[in-house]
C-alpha cells in the first residue's frame, strides 16, 4: 500500500513539476520545478527497484545537470531579456498539440495488453523457459529465484540492490537470466565495451563543449543580418 | 702489256677529262685569281689544246695499228681491212684479259670493221641488267675527237679576243635598258665563259666517246645544259634567257622521243651497249651484234614482222628454247625514237626554231656549240646508231632532212642578221647530213658533218670578227665594203662561203671541202632516186637547195664585205681584229678549204667510212612496209659510183647559178632585191616570219600547256580543296546541329529538372522558417496525425 | 485504485514526455528548451525502468536508462555550451532570433 | 658499339638530347642552336656508323632485336635494318643535320622549336627502324604531332589552316593504316611482327596466308594511308599548303624525309604484306604515279609562289617513286621480266633519296631568298644571279638536279623508273616520259624569272646580300651530295640491291602460289 501511495505522490509530483516547468515563465523557477520533477522521477526509480539508477538520477540530474542549467541561466540572464514571453497563441497551440499528443500516448498505452506483448516477445537469448512471465514478474519480490543457476552463481537478488547486478551485467554475467540452459555461448552480451566507447565519445563531446563554452565575444556582429 | 685499245682509251679519256678539270679550275677562278686575269682562258686553251694533242696522238696510234689501211686508197672492204681484222682477232684471243674487244671472229665471209670498247665503271646492276659508263672507240670516234678538239682550240683562242671586253669590273651591256634609263652594268664574267666552254667540251667529248646509248643520253643532256648556259650567258638579257629556255625545252621534246627509244631498246634487248662485252666465260652481245650479227644484215622473219636477235657469236640468240626476237614495228619505233633526239639536238624540222634564237649567245658559242659540234651531235648519233635503223626509219630521216634543208635555206634568203643567216644555213646543212644518212649515204653524211664543222665554224668566227670589229652590229644592211678594212676576215670568210657553196674548178676534181661532201650527198640521193623513183623529192630538193645555199651565202658575203658602206658610222669605227682572233681564222680556213682533199678517195672520207658497220657494197632491199631499196655505195660497181659524176656536175651547176644570181643582185645590182621583195611580198613575209613556226607552236603547245597548267591549279583549288573544305564545312554543320541538339534538348532537359526542383524548393522554403520551436511543434502535430491515421486506418 | 502497474508508470512517462515536448515548442528561452529536452529524456527513462521492472526486459532496461542519463548529462553540457555561444553571438537567449537557417 | 645499342641510340638520342634544352636560358639562343646541331650531328654520325657496319652482301634483316613491350598483345620493341631502310635512315640523319643548320632563321621560342625538332627526328628514325607494325604506327603518330606544332607555331600567315590540313590528312591515313594493321593482327594469330607477317603473306609463315579479298581490302587502306604521305594525286593538296606555310627547315624535312615515309611504307608494308592486293592494284598504282608526274608538273608551272612551285614539283617527282614501285608485270600468274621490276623498285628508292637531296636543297634555296626579302612571288624576283652569284650558282645546280640533269642525283631515279615502266605498260611509260619536257619547262622558266634578268624587281632589294658561310656550307653539302650520287649511283644501289632483289623474288613466288590456288578471281583483275 505504501508503495502505491508513494507512487501516486511522486507521480503527481513528477507530472506536476513538469507541467509547472511548462507553465512558468521565469527561467529560475522553471529550473526549480525541473528539480522537483526530476527528483520525483528518481523516487519513482526507487519504487521500481532500480536503486542505482535512482541514485544516479539524483546525483547526475539534480546534482549536476540542473546546477549546470542554473549556471547557464545565470550566465545568460545578464541582459534585459531574462524573461522572454511566449505569445498566447503559441501557448494555446502548444497546449492543444500537447493535449492531443498526450491523448494519443495514453490511449495507446491503454490499448496495449502488455502481458500479452511480453509473452509474444521473442524468447530472448537466455530467457528461462520454465518461468512464465508472471512468475518472473514476481521474482523481484522473492529473493533467491527458483533458478538453480542463479543460486549457483551466488547472486542474491535482493529488492532494489541492483548495483552488483548491473556491474555484472556490464561484464556479461546476467543474474536475471538462465545462461546455462539457454545459451551455448556461456555469457550474454556485456555492456562494458559499449560503455567504454560511449565514455570516450562523451569525453570528446565534453571537451568540445568546454571549448565552445569559452567566453568570447563576437568581433563582428554585423555579419548575421547578411546571413538571414 | 698495254694494248692499242688501252693507249687509245687512255689518250681519249685524258682528252675528255682535261676540260672537266679546266672547268673546276675556271669556275672558281675568283678564289685564286682576280676578275681581270686572262689566266682562265689560258687554262681552258691549254686543256683543250692538250686534248687535241692527245686526240691526234690517238689517231696516229690508230693509224699505226691498222697499217694506215684507211688511207691506202683502196675502195671497199679490201685486203687491208682483212689484215687489220685478223691482227686484232689474234690480239683478242691472245690477251683475254684485254678489255678491248677488237674485231671478231675472222671465219665469217664478210669481215667486220674494227673498234675498241670497254667499261669505265658500273652505274647499277639489277639482276641480269647492267648499266655502266663505257667507251667505244672506232675511227669515227677518233675523227670526231680530233675535229672537236681542234675546232674548240681555235675557238677558245678566238674567244680570248672576242670576250676581251668582259675583262672588266664594270661591263656595260648596251642591249639591256634599266627602268631608270641608262644601261645595265655588271662585273665581267670572262672566267665564267671559259668555264662553261670547258664544261661543254667535256660533255661533247663524253658524248662522242660514249660506249652505250644510255651514256650518249647522259652526255646528250649535259651538252644541252651547257648550250643552255652558253646561250644564256648574258643572263641579264631577257631575249638570251628566253632563247636558252627555248633551246633546252625543245631539246627536251626531242629527248622525250629519245627516252622512248631507250625504253624500247632497254626492254627488248636488255642492254644499252654498242659493243659486245667481253666477260670471261660468256661474251654478251652488244646492240649492234644483236641486230646486225656479224654480217651486217637484219635477220627478219618470213612474214616481216619479227627480227631475230643474235648472240655474241653472230648466231640467232635463244631464250628458254625460243629464238629471241623483237617486233619489227618496235624496232622501227625505237629507231624513230632515237632519231627524235637527233631532231631536237640538230634542230631538224619540226624542232628547228630554237637554233636561230640560240644566236643570242656570244659568237664563239655559236661557232662551237651551235654549228660545229653540239648540233652535229644529232647527226653523229644518227650515224653511230645507224645499224639499228631499218629502211623505214631511214626513209623518215631522209624526209625530215629534206624538209629541213629546204625550209631553213629559204628563210636564210631573207634574213639580214649575219649570225642568223649562218644559223639557218647550219640547219640547212644539218638537213643535208640527215638526208644523206637517210638515203644510205652514211659516209657522205658524216663526211659532210666534218667538213661543215670546219667551214661553218670558220664563218661564224668571221662573223664574230665582223661583229667585234663593228662593235656589236649584226645587221648586214648596215654593213658593206668591209673587205677594205678587214682583209683577213673578209678573205677567210670568202673561203668559207665558197666551201659551203661547194664550188670547184669545173672539169677537175679540185674544189673546196664542201664540194666533195655535198657531191657525195647528192650522189647518194641520186642513186637512191634511181632505185626508188617515188621519192624523187629526196633528190630534187637538195639539188635546188644547193643553188639556194650558194645564193644566200654569197649574198651574205657581198652584203657584208663588198660594195659600198651603207652605214658610214659603222664603217668608220670598224677595224680588223688582233692576231689572237685572226690566226684561228686562218687555221680554220686552211682546213675548210682542204680537209676533204681527195674527196671520197681521200683520207678523211676513208677514215670515216672505215667504221661503217653496215655493208655498203650491195643494195639493201627493205622487207618492211615501205618498199625501198638502199643503194650500194662502196666499190667501183656501186650505184653511187655510177651516178657520181652526174651528181657532182648538177650540184656544181646549181651552185654556180646561185652564186651568179647573188652577184647580179647584190654586186651588179642588175636585179633589184627590193623589186622581188615587192613582187612576192606575201612569200617574203612568210619567210621573214620563219614559216610562222614560232606562232604555230605558241598556239599549239605553249598556250595549251599554260592553260592546262591553270586547269590543274584550279582543279586543285576548286575541286580537291573544295571537297576537303566541303567536308570540313559539313562536319562543322553537323557539329553545329549537334551543339544545337545538346543545347536545346539535353541541356534543356537537365535545366528543366533543375528549374523544377528549384521552384519547388523556393516554394517550399516558406516552410523553412528556421524557427526551432515551430519545428518541434510540427513534429508533435505530425506524430499525432500519424498516430491518428494509424489507429483509424489499421483495424484491430 | 489497484495495484500500481506498468500502465501507471507509462502514463507518468507520457505526461513527462508531453510536457517536455510542449516545453520545447513554447519556450523561447534556450534554457527552457533544454529543460524540455531533459523532461523528454526523463519520460523515456521512466518507461525504460518500468519495462525493466514489469517485462522480461530485465536489466537491459536499466542499463539503457543508465546510458540515457549519462548521455543527458553530456548533452546538457554541450547544449549549455551552445546556448552560451548563441548568447555570445546574439546577445540574447531567444531562440527565435536564431533563424539564420530559414529558407 | 653493339648493334642493339647503336639502333636504340639512333632512335632515342635526339629525343634524349632535347631534355637538357629545358635547363637552357630562354635567351641563350645561339647556345641552344649549337646544342641542337651537335645532337643532329651525332645522330648523323651514328647513322654513318650504321652504314659502315652494314653488310651489303646479305638481303636479310641486320642488327635486328626485339624486347617485350606489351607482351600480352604480342607487341614488341623490335628494331632492325635492311637495305631498304638503311639509306633512308642515313638520309634522315643527313637532312635533319642540314635543316638544323638552316634553323638559324628561327628566332621565336627557339627552345620549344628545337625540342620539337629533335622529337620529330626520333619519330622519323623510329618509323624507318621499327619492324613491329604497332611500333611503326606509334612512331608514325609520334612524328605527326611535333610536325603539327612546328607548322602551326612557326609557320607563315596561314599556318593554322596548313597545320590542321596536314594533321587531318595524315590522321585520316593513320586511321586507315590502323584498321589494316588490326586486320593483319587478327588474321595472323595476333602478330605485329612485320617480318613474320610478310612471311605469312608469302605463304611461308606459321599460319595460312591472308586470303585474296582481305589482301585487296588491306592493300587499298594501306595504300591510301601511304599515298597521302607520298603524296599521290588526289591526296596531295595538303602538301603545297604545308610547305608554303612551314618555316624553311621544316619544309626541308617535310620534303626530304616525311614524303619518303609514304614510299617506304608501301615498299616495307603494303607490298610485302599483301602481294595479291598489290598486284591487283598495280596498274592503277602506276597510272596514278604517271598522272601525278604530269599533274604535278602542270600545276607547278602555273604557280607564282616559289615554295608552292617546289611543293608541286615534289608531287611530280614522287610520282616516279610510285611508278617505279608498282611496275610488276604479271601474265598468267607469272612475273614477267622480274629484273625490270627490281630495277623499278631500286629506281623508286633511288628517286626517294635523290628527291630527299634535291628537294631539300630547293626548299633551302627558296628559304635563303625568303629570309632576305620576305616574299616568295616569283614574278617579283629577277636578277638574283647578279647580286648573289655564288648562291645562284648553287641554286642552279640544285634546281638542275630537280630537273633530272644527268650527273646529278635526280636523273638516275627518274630515268630508271621510266625505263622500267615500258616492260609494264608502254602507254604509261610514254606518258611518264613526257614529264621530262614539262619538268624542264617549269624549272627553267622559274630559274629565268627568279635568278636571271638584269635587276631585282621586288621589295627589300637592299637585303639581298650574298649567302653567308653557313648557308654556303649547307648549299655545298647538298650540291656535292647531288653530284656524288649522280655520278656514282652504285654507292646507293649496292646496299639496297640485295634486299630489293629478295623482296621481288619472294613476292613473285607468293603471287604465283596464290594465283595457282584460286585462278577464278583473276577475272576481276584490272587490265
Amino acid at each position: 500500500m505504501i508503495e502505491q501511495l508513494l507512487f501516486w505522490v511522486f507521480a503527481v509530483l513528477a507530472c506536476g513539476g513538469a507541467i509547472a516547468v511548462v507553465a512558468t515563465q521565469n527561467v529560475v523557477r522553471m529550473a526549480f520545478w525541473l528539480v522537483v520533477s526530476l527528483g520525483s522521477v528518481a523516487a519513482l526509480f526507487f519504487l521500481l527497484q532500480a536503486d542505482f539508477l535512482g541514485a544516479a538520477q539524483l546525483l547526475i540530474y539534480v546534482g549536476g545537470t540542473v546546477v549546470l542549467l542554473v549556471f547557464g541561466v545565470m550566465l545568460t540572464a545578464s541582459g534585459p531579456y531574462t524573461q522572454i514571453r511566449t505569445s498566447p497563441a503559441e501557448v494555446i497551440v502548444g497546449a492543444a498539440v500537447g493535449m492531443l499528443l498526450l491523448f494519443v500516448l495514453v490511449s495507446s498505452i491503454g490499448k496495449v495488453d502488455w502481458d500479452e506483448i511480453a509473452d509474444r516477445l521473442p524468447a530472448t537469448p537466455a530467457a528461462p523457459v520454465n518461468v512464465d512471465a508472471a512468475q518472473w514478474q514476481k521474482a523481484g519480490d522473492q529473493p533467491a529465484g527458483s533458478s538453480a543457476s542463479q543460486v549457483a552463481l551466488g547472486v542474491q537478488e535482493q529488492q532494489g540492490r541492483t548495483v552488483r547486478q548491473l556491474g555484472l551485467s556490464f561484464l556479461g554475467l546476467r543474474p536475471d537470466r538462465n545462461l546455462v540452459e539457454g545459451g551455448a555461448h556461456g555469457l550474454a552480451p556485456g555492456y562494458l565495451l559499449p560503455f567504454e566507447i560511449i565514455s570516450i565519445h562523451l569525453l570528446v563531446v565534453l571537451i568540445g563543449a568546454a571549448y565552445l563554452a569559452r567566453a568570447k565575444r563576437r568581433v563582428v556582429s554585423e555579419e548575421s543580418p547578411e546571413l538571414s | 702489256m698495254p694494248q692499242t685499245g688501252d693507249y687509245l682509251m687512255f689518250l681519249l679519256t685524258t682528252a675528255w677529262l682535261l676540260p672537266l678539270v679546266g672547268f673546276v679550275i675556271e669556275m672558281y677562278w675568283l678564289c685564286w685569281s682576280h676578275r681581270l686575269s686572262k689566266g682562265a682562258a689560258y687554262f681552258a686553251v691549254g686543256f683543250i689544246g692538250a686534248g687535241f694533242v692527245c686526240s691526234l696522238l690517238a689517231l696516229l696510234i690508230w693509224g699505226g695499228a691498222t697499217g694506215w689501211s684507211a688511207l691506202s686508197g683502196h675502195h671497199g672492204a679490201d685486203a687491208g681491212h682483212h689484215a687489220a681484222a685478223h691482227n686484232d682477232g689474234d690480239h683478242a684471243e691472245h690477251h683475254a684479259d684485254d678489255h678491248a674487244v677488237a674485231g671478231h671472229a675472222t671465219e665469217h665471209a664478210t669481215p667486220v670493221k674494227k673498234y675498241y670498247a670497254g667499261t669505265y665503271y658500273e652505274l647499277a646492276r639489277f639482276g641480269s641488267l647492267r648499266l655502266s659508263l663505257d667507251w667505244y672507240i672506232d675511227s669515227l670516234t677518233l675523227v670526231m675527237f680530233t675535229m672537236v678538239t681542234f675546232i674548240a682550240t681555235c675557238i677558245h683562242l678566238f674567244a680570248i679576243g672576242y670576250m676581251h671586253d668582259e675583262l672588266t669590273e664594270e661591263y656595260e651591256d648596251h642591249e639591256v635598258h634599266m627602268h631608270g634609263g641608262g644601261h645595265f652594268s655588271r662585273p665581267g664574267r670572262f672566267y665564267l665563259f671559259f668555264a662553261y666552254l670547258s664544261l661543254f667540251c667535256f660533255s661533247m667529248l663524253g658524248l662522242v666517246l660514249a660506249g652505250n646509248i644510255f651514256q650518249v643520253f647522259i652526255f646528250w643532256e649535259l651538252v644541252g645544259i651547257c648550250s643552255y648556259l652558253l646561250i644564256g650567258f648574258y643572263i641579264e638579257r631577257n631575249s638570251a634567257s628566253t632563247a636558252a629556255n627555248k633551246a633546252f625545252i625543245m631539246n627536251r621534246v626531242g629527248d622525250f622521243g629519245f627516252l622512248i627509244g631507250l625504253m624500247i631498246i632497254w626492254t627488248s634487248f636488255g642492254t644499252f651497249q654498242f659493243a659486245d662485252t667481253d666477260s670471261h666465260d660468256s661474251p654478251e652481245a652488244g646492240l649492234f651484234t644483236m641486230i646486225r650479227g656479224h654480217d651486217g644484215r637484219l635477220d627478219v622473219s618470213e612474214d616481216g614482222k619479227q627480227v631475230y636477235l643474235r648472240d655474241a657469236s653472230g648466231h640467232r640468240a635463244e631464250q628458254n628454247g625460243q629464238p629471241r626476237t623483237i617486233t619489227y614495228l618496235l624496232l622501227v619505233a625505237a629507231g624513230l625514237g632515237v632519231f627524235a633526239g637527233s631532231i631536237g639536238k640538230s634542230a631538224q624540222f619540226p624542232l628547228q626554231t630554237w637554233l636561230p634564237d640560240a644566236m643570242e649567245g656570244p659568237t664563239p658559242v655559236s661557232a662551237l656549240v651551235h654549228s660545229a659540234t653540239m648540233v652535229a651531235a644529232g647527226v653523229y648519233l644518227a650515224g653511230r646508231f645507224y645499224p639499228m635503223f631499218t629502211p623505214e626509219v631511214l626513209l623518215g630521216i631522209a624526209y625530215i632532212g629534206c624538209i629541213t634543208l629546204f625550209v631553213a635555206a629559204t628563210i636564210a634568203l631573207v634574213v639580214t642578221d649575219i649570225k642568223r643567216v649562218l644559223a639557218y644555213s647550219t640547219i640547212s646543212q644539218l638537213g643535208y647530213m640527215m638526208l644523206a644518212i637517210g638515203v644510205g649515204g652514211w659516209g657522205a653524211g658524216l663526211f659532210h658533218l666534218v667538213t661543215h664543222a670546219f667551214f661553218k665554224s670558220l664563218m661564224f668566227l668571221c662573223s664574230g670578227s665582223v661583229i667585234a670589229g663593228c662593235h656589236h652590229v649584226q645587221d648586214m644592211s648596215r654593213m658593206g665594203g668591209l673587205r677594205h678594212k678587214m682583209k683577213i676576215t673578209a678573205y677567210t670568210m670568202l673561203i668559207g662561203v665558197m666551201a659551203i657553196a661547194g664550188l670547184a674548178i669545173p672539169g677537175t676534181s679540185i674544189g673546196f671541202s664542201g664540194f666533195y661532201s655535198k657531191d657525195a650527198i647528192v650522189a647518194s640521193a641520186l642513186a637512191y632516186y634511181e632505185l626508188n623513183n617515188a621519192h624523187f623529192l629526196l633528190f630534187i630538193t637538195p639539188l635546188v637547195t644547193a643553188g639556194i645555199t650558194s645564193f644566200y651565202m654569197f649574198r651574205l658575203w657581198f652584203l657584208t664585205f663588198a660594195g659600198q658602206p651603207r652605214d658610214q658610222h659603222v664603217y668608220d669605227h670598224c677595224h680588223e681584229n688582233p692576231k689572237i682572233m685572226t690566226i684561228p681564222l686562218i687555221a680554220l680556213a686552211i682546213f675548210a678549204a682542204g680537209c676533204a682533199w681527195g674527196g671520197e678517195g681521200g683520207p678523211l672520207f676513208r677514215l670515216i667510212a672505215d667504221s661503217e658497220l653496215v655493208p655498203a657494197v650491195e643494195r639493201v632491199v627493205s622487207v618492211g612496209a615501205s618498199k625501198v631499196t638502199l643503194p650500194s655505195h662502196q666499190g667501183h660497181d656501186s650505184d653511187v659510183h655510177h651516178v657520181h659524176a652526174t651528181a657532182g656536175m648538177l650540184a656544181l651547176i646549181s651552185a654556180f647559178i646561185g652564186m651568179g644570181l647573188a652577184y647580179l643582185m647584190y654586186v651588179q645590182k642588175s636585179i633589184r632585191p627590193s623589186d622581188i621583195r615587192r613582187q612576192f611580198s606575201s612569200v617574203y613575209d612568210f619567210l621573214l616570219d620563219k614559216w610562222r613556226f614560232d606562232d604555230l607552236y605558241e598556239v599549239m603547245f605553249v598556250q595549251p600547256v599554260h592553260i592546262v597548267a591553270a586547269w590543274c591549279v584550279s582543279f586543285d583549288r576548286k575541286v580537291l580543296d573544295a571537297i576537303l573544305h566541303g567536308s570540313a564545312k559539313i562536319t562543322v554543320l553537323v557539329s553545329g546541329w549537334d551543339r544545337k541538339f545538346d543545347e536545346t534538348m539535353v541541356d534543356g532537359l537537365v535545366n528543366l529538372v533543375g528549374t523544377v526542383t528549384f521552384s519547388i524548393g523556393s516554394s517550399l522554403k516558406v516552410i523553412q522558417t528556421g524557427r526551432l520551436r515551430q519545428y518541434i511543434m510540427w513534429i508533435g502535430v505530425a506524430v499525432v496525425v500519424l498516430f491518428g491515421a494509424l489507429i483509424t486506418a489499421i483495424p484491430k | 485504485m489497484g495495484e500500481v502497474g506498468l500502465n501507471a508508470y507509462l502514463m507518468v512517462g507520457a505526461v513527462l514526455f508531453v510536457c517536455g515536448v510542449v516545453c520545447m515548442a513554447t519556450k523561447r528561452n534556450g534554457i527552457g528548451i533544454l529543460m524540455g529536452v531533459e523532461l523528454v529524456l526523463n519520460g523515456a527513462n521512466v518507461n525504460f525502468v518500468a519495462f525493466s521492472r514489469y517485462t522480461p526486459l530485465g536489466l537491459d532496461g536499466q542499463t539503457t536508462a543508465l546510458f540515457v542519463v549519462v548521455l543527458a548529462a553530456a548533452e546538457a553540457a554541450v547544449a549549455l555550451a551552445i546556448a552560451l555561444n548563441f548568447y555570445n553571438n546574439h546577445l540574447t537567449i531567444d531562440v527565435d532570433s536564431g533563424n539564420e537557417l530559414h529558407g | 658499339m653493339s648493334p642493339e645499342t647503336l639502333l636504340t641510340c639512333i632512335v632515342f638520342l635526339p629525343a634524349v638530347w632535347a631534355i637538357p634544352l629545358l635547363v637552357f636560358d630562354k635567351e641563350a639562343k645561339e647556345a641552344m642552336r649549337y646544342w641542337g646541331v651537335l645532337g643532329t650531328a651525332l645522330t648523323f654520325l651514328l647513322t654513318l656508323q650504321l652504314w659502315l657496319q652494314f653488310d651489303t652482301k646479305t638481303s636479310e634483316i641486320q642488327f635486328g632485336f626485339a624486347h617485350d613491350w606489351i607482351a600480352s598483345w604480342n607487341i614488341y620493341f623490335r628494331l632492325g635494318v635492311d637495305g631498304i631502310s638503311l639509306p633512308l635512315i642515313v638520309l634522315t640523319g643527313f637532312v635533319c643535320l642540314l635543316s638544323m643548320l638552316a634553323s638559324w632563321s628561327i628566332d621565336k621560342n627557339v627552345k620549344g622549336y628545337l625540342m620539337l625538332f629533335l622529337i620529330l627526328e626520333t619519330g622519323m628514325m623510329g618509323v624507318f627502324l621499327s619492324l613491329d607494325f604497332f611500333l611503326f604506327y606509334v612512331f608514325w603518330e609520334v612524328m605527326l604531332l611535333p610536325m603539327y606544332f612546328l607548322i602551326g607555331i612557326w609557320g607563315g600567315p596561314r599556318r593554322e589552316y596548313a597545320a590542321i590540313k596536314f594533321f587531318l590528312y595524315t590522321l585520316a591515313g593513320s586511321v586507315l593504316m590502323l584498321i589494316a594493321m588490326l586486320m593483319f593482327y587478327f588474321n595472323s594469330g595476333r602478330s605485329f611482327d612485320l617480318i613474320e607477317l610478310a612471311k605469312i603473306a608469302t605463304g611461308t609463315g606459321k599460319v595460312a596466308t591472308f586470303d585474296q579479298t582481305m589482301q585487296v581490302a588491306a592493300f587499298i587502306m594501306l595504300f591510301i594511308g601511304f599515298a597521302i604521305k607520298l603524296p599521290s594525286f588526289p591526296f596531295h593538296t595538303w602538301l603545297p599548303d604545308a610547305h608554303v606555310e612551314a618555316p624553311t627547315p621544316i619544309s626541308m624535312i617535310l620534303a626530304g624525309v616525311l614524303l619518303k615515309m609514304g614510299g617506304y611504307g608501301i615498299i616495307r608494308i603494303a607490298f610485302p604484306l599483301c602481294p595479291y592486293g598489290a598486284q591487283y592494284a598495280a596498274y592503277f598504282l602506276v597510272g596514278l604515279g604517271v598522272f601525278s608526274i604530269i599533274y604535278g608538273a602542270f600545276a607547278a608551272m602555273a604557280q607564282t609562289d616559289f615554295k608552292r612551285l617546289v611543293a608541286y614539283s615534289s608531287v611530280s617527282h614522287m610520282g616516279y617513286v610510285l611508278v617505279g614501285i608498282a611496275v610488276w608485270k604479271i601474265v598468267d600468274g607469272k612475273t614477267i621480266n622480274r629484273d625490270y621490276w627490281t630495277m623499278g623498285l631500286n629506281a623508286a628508292m633511288f628517286q626517294m633519296l635523290a628527291h630527299g637531296i634535291s628537294s631539300t636543297g630547293m626548299f633551302f634555296m627558296v628559304g635563303v631568298l625568303y629570309d632576305r626579302v620576305h616574299h616568295r612571288d616569283i614574278n617579283k624576283f629577277g636578277g638574283i644571279a647578279q647580286v648573289m652569284p655564288h648562291y645562284a650558282g648553287l641554286a642552279a645546280v640544285i634546281f638542275f638536279a630537280g630537273l633530272g640533269l644527268p650527273g646529278l642525283c635526280g636523273f638516275v631515279g627518274e630515268v630508271l623508273s621510266v625505263l622500267a615502266c615500258w616492260n609494264f605498260s608502254p602507254l604509261l611509260a610514254i606518258i611518264s616520259a613526257s614529264g621530262v619536257i614539262l619538268t624542264a619547262g617549269y624549272i627553267l622558266w622559274t630559274l629565268q624569272r627568279v635568278y636571271l634578268g638584269p635587276e631585282y624587281k621586288g621589295p627589300h632589294p637592299e637585303a639581298l646580300v650574298e649567302a653567308n658561310s653557313r648557308e654556303l656550307a649547307i648549299g655545298y653539302t647538298l650540291v656535292v651530295t647531288a653530284i656524288l650520287f649522280g655520278v656514282l649511283p652504285n654507292l646507293l644501289f649496292s646496299p639496297m640491291q640485295g634486299s630489293i632483289e629478295a623482296l621481288t623474288q619472294s613476292l613473285a613466288t607468293a603471287y604465283e602460289t596464290l594465283y595457282s590456288a584460286a585462278p577464278a578471281v583473276q577475272a576481276a583483275q584490272l587490265p
